[in-house]
């Protein structure tokens, strides 16, 4: 079989509440893809749409997309994975590609939770758990997060001090990225102050500076298959590696609360298919919705060992100048995480590393970039590897 | 299991049901007995926590309930001091994983258990406790 | 590239109101397609679930269906393009095993209506169509199939009676099949005395007789690449065919309203991909959501001229002995269309007739079939062409 | 185009409206002066009903309001006899679809016309309708 290629990229900024509906907010996304690819919609064989389900009102939006981004006749659908919904769309977007069904396929991804209520958004958050045996009980993302985080300090003896950092390098990064809402640097004075709104509470032992927060967005990635790669782009970026795992909903189907099981098998299928190990990385995009979430993503993905992230951290080697740059276009949490657009953000990071035109924050000579996008805590888990070559 | 003409006994389970008609609505009466109970399928043997009606083993739903007694180990925790609607009022509180060794249980604990005397390790037992007078949910106890 | 064969199919019967929660609906089509297949959940490479967005409470349901099954950590997402869901899984399954990601891939079904309130319901049906510029005007789908029932009657002299006559067909069958939902036959006077429920006017020129009803229910189709599908099957049958296209989802983005453009593009890819012609078909499953629907569809897939559709079943060539029959399990009119499971019960229906196995409504020494998937009033379009070579 | 801190300007359009925020909020300024307008991209010339405000043939921005005007052609159409939330008590309704040759427009016929007496083919015009004191609406007319 031959490669199959990333020829395009664009994102939105990722502000707090977009001044426009779904399809306009896809379009920012959509329209920088496509001159990116310098692309015209007839090259564009079909689409896929990506989304967190009930956190806008458009049911069925993928039609709706393709309609006002010029793409009918041509296929689309939707698919959804929560907040790994834009990585496997590019999956899926991948196998059309392979199988021979098209050549050219584009993925969109968005989200624009800021029409709904703030009473219709948690009311949906209690609902992305299993409504039958967790959301009764009163569930929400960042205590599904803090579970892990108080098995990990109590298992390694990871601190509150080591997330504090990932945050501080996280803000270092967002306030280059023009893209990011939240472009304010951090020192560690925003989380021993007890005057500072980071050290909040919000679920034990995760506090306000530990979560990201929601945004509105969009990213778009086009993909294509190597003739048509190589035809439409002077810098085609190859998925080298596809992994992708699940792990239980139920908290009780789960036998370790010190990383996420999916991710480790994602990771290890990536590899595998890659032929490559964790220490060919460059640069890598991983899953920040909470401080104790890139930590963990070190680990499961082999930059430390389990125990180890913290002092990865510590020491500063996931800095751009570090042994593995992680998240050094500031991350979910800085960036935002407007759940849709998440996977395919952090995909545009990466070609973008990778074609040597990240800006400020480029990793030097990077060949070889990752992506880890995680649906729920550990429940999806995509991990995928790009390279030059 | 159940024989009313719609038996949406679920949507007594614990603060806020989303689910009420589901094949092992008698998890419901159990509970007012004051029993918290999984399954175990009589093909193959295998332990589910929740329950199940059906065995993805054995592809049939040939199920027999069985208790979750004795002492639990926690597994992990935490606090919460945000909510989703429903809950704003019984903030804070806490949710945990516990380990009876047979199976998992994920619930609440007790609140008239101190957040700040939690270990990973402890043990712990479980209860049923109802919430008024339809709602009812399991939490986890200290063992004295 | 080698073949792609199913090797497995399953169905829940279709009924008003499934007494269980949706894991347990959706497990009565996963056991009996397992069963069909003889696998065990470590033959299953990775999952697939379609259903129609926000008719029921669970966020995310692919994460819950897949654990109930026992199929983690295997990957799984969920898949969406309205009533066309599931065969627009099946196309990605495809798409999938022809890849190389996988070897064999679940698709699962499923739609619970009826544990949301009728009002709930009825809200959620106003957001089907586009909310900027359709749906403030009251629209639903029997209105949207009404305007091309209306022009259909108008350019071609369709009639009523026609329409009777497609669900008059759909009833023989419906009392045949015993997992469908309505279970009665039907003569012409329940078309034409007054006192008959069939004419209560619904959307001009559609009365109750021409619609479809809501229904809960649940289907699996289980497919594999060649080598896989040899191993397991002894009657694998290979898919042949595949197309899929979209049109406006605003009216005022259309040019004609007598037939579906996207089902004629998708019958055409689907034609074209097999090698074969309309003349080749040995039995179909087509959309018929309404009666209108089923003759626009033996016109848009070339079973009869533009126009000469009525003639068709006029002259019965659409029951088992005619020449081109059609739905001859019910049909969505007498099964019940539960819009997530609707494909996949489609696909089973042509499955077991290839397989000589289906009982009273067999067509005899059927070779090749053809099913016809529809999303909204042809917002998207899946064609597929099954063989037993 | 709209300049307040929230522009929910579109929560105005029709009998029940779930989208408020839109870059074509303009459009119910147009109504409320009695106009119904498309858009036009400044780049490629291209004609947009519904209008949008970004084209995707020259993708950008760069648009031009246009009125919708003249008679039409009676495309297809359905009278409702049921209704999404909302509209009950509108029922029975007219829905439309009507060529004015540069574009194409979907709405609700004048009630005043008696459906009886549609035919496609037939010519209509397009006007503006107050709903209420704060929603606007567009309905097909009989041509005199
Ligand atoms: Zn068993
Ligand atoms: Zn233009």
């Amino acid at each position: 079989m031959g490669k199959v290629g990333i020829i395009g990229v664009g994102q939105s900024r990722f502000v707090r509440s977009f001044r426009g509906s779904i399809r306009e907010l896809a379009f920012e996304a959509f329209s920088e893809a496509m001159q990116d690819a310098a692309l015209s919609t007839k090259d564009i064989n079909a689409s896929i749409i990506c989304s967190a389900p009930e956190y806008d009102k458009q049911r069925s939006p993928s039609a709706v997309l393709a309609e006002y981004f010029g793409l009918n006749p041509q296929p689309t659908c939707y698919v959804e994975s929560l907040c790994s919904s834009g990585t496997t769309g590019i999956r899926l977007a991948y196998s059309l590609v392979q199988s021979g069904l098209h050549d050219v396929v584009l993925v969109a991804g968005f989200q624009k939770m800021s029409e709904i209520t703030s009473a219709e958004s948690q009311e949906r958050m209690g609902r992305g758990a299993d409504i039958q045996w967790e959301a009764p009980f009163g569930t929400m993302m960042p205590a599904y997060y803090a579970l892990h985080a108080q098995a990990h300090m109590t298992r390694y003896g990871t601190t509150l001090y080591d997330l504090a950092q990932i945050r501080i390098k996280s803000a270092h990064y967002g306030a280059q990225n023009d893209k990011a809402m939240i472009r304010q640097t951090l020192t560690m004075d925003a989380f021993v102050n007890p005057e500072s709104k980071f050290t909040n509470p919000i679920a034990s032992p995760l506090r306000m500076g530990d979560c990201c927060a929601n945004a509105d967005g969009a990213s778009c990635v086009i993909v294509a298959n190597e003739e048509k790669a190589k035809a439409f782009s002077r810098k085609p970026i190859w998925i080298l590696g596809l992994g992708s795992a699940t792990a239980s909903v139920n908290m009780a189907g789960r036998n370790d609360f010190s990383g996420l099981a999916a991710a480790v098998e994602a990771g290890k299928q990536a590899y595998h298919m890659a032929r490559v190990e964790p220490k060919d990385i460059d640069v890598a995009e991983v899953h920040d919705c909470f401080t104790i979430a890139e930590l963990m993503a070190y680990e499961n993905l082999g930059f430390a060992k389990p125990g180890e992230g913290a002092a990865l951290i510590r020491a500063k080697e996931t800095y751009a100048e570090g042994i593995i740059p992680v998240n050094v276009d500031g991350g979910l949490l800085s960036k935002g995480h407007p759940i849709g657009a998440t996977g395919g953000s952090q995909v545009r990071t990466i070609v973008l590393q990778l074609r040597g035109e990240a800006g400020a924050a480029q990793v030097e000579d990077a060949s070889i970039g990752l992506v880890h996008n995680i649906g729920g805590v550990g429940i999806y888990a995509n991990v995928m590897i790009l390279g030059r070559e | 299991m159940g024989e009313k003409e719609i038996d949406n006994r679920f949507s007594r389970f614990g603060t806020v049901s989303f689910t009420s008609i589901t094949k092992v609505n008698d998890f419901i009466n159990y509970l007012e007995q004051g029993k918290i109970m999984g399954t175990r399928c009589k093909t193959c043997g295998e332990r589910f926590f929740p329950p199940r009606a059906d065995c993805c083993k054995s592809l049939d739903g040939n199920m027999e309930w069985l208790e979750v007694t004795g002492y639990g180990i926690l597994q992990t925790f935490s606090t919460l001091y945000y909510a989703p609607a429903g809950f704003e009022t019984d903030l804070p509180y806490t949710i945990a994983v516990v380990d009876f060794g047979s199976c998992k249980v994920f619930g609440q604990l007790d609140p008239a258990i101190d957040a700040k005397s939690l270990q990973i390790g402890m043990k712990l037992k479980i209860a049923v406790h109802k919430l008024n007078e339809k709602q009812l949910i399991y939490r986890f106890q200290e063992v004295q």
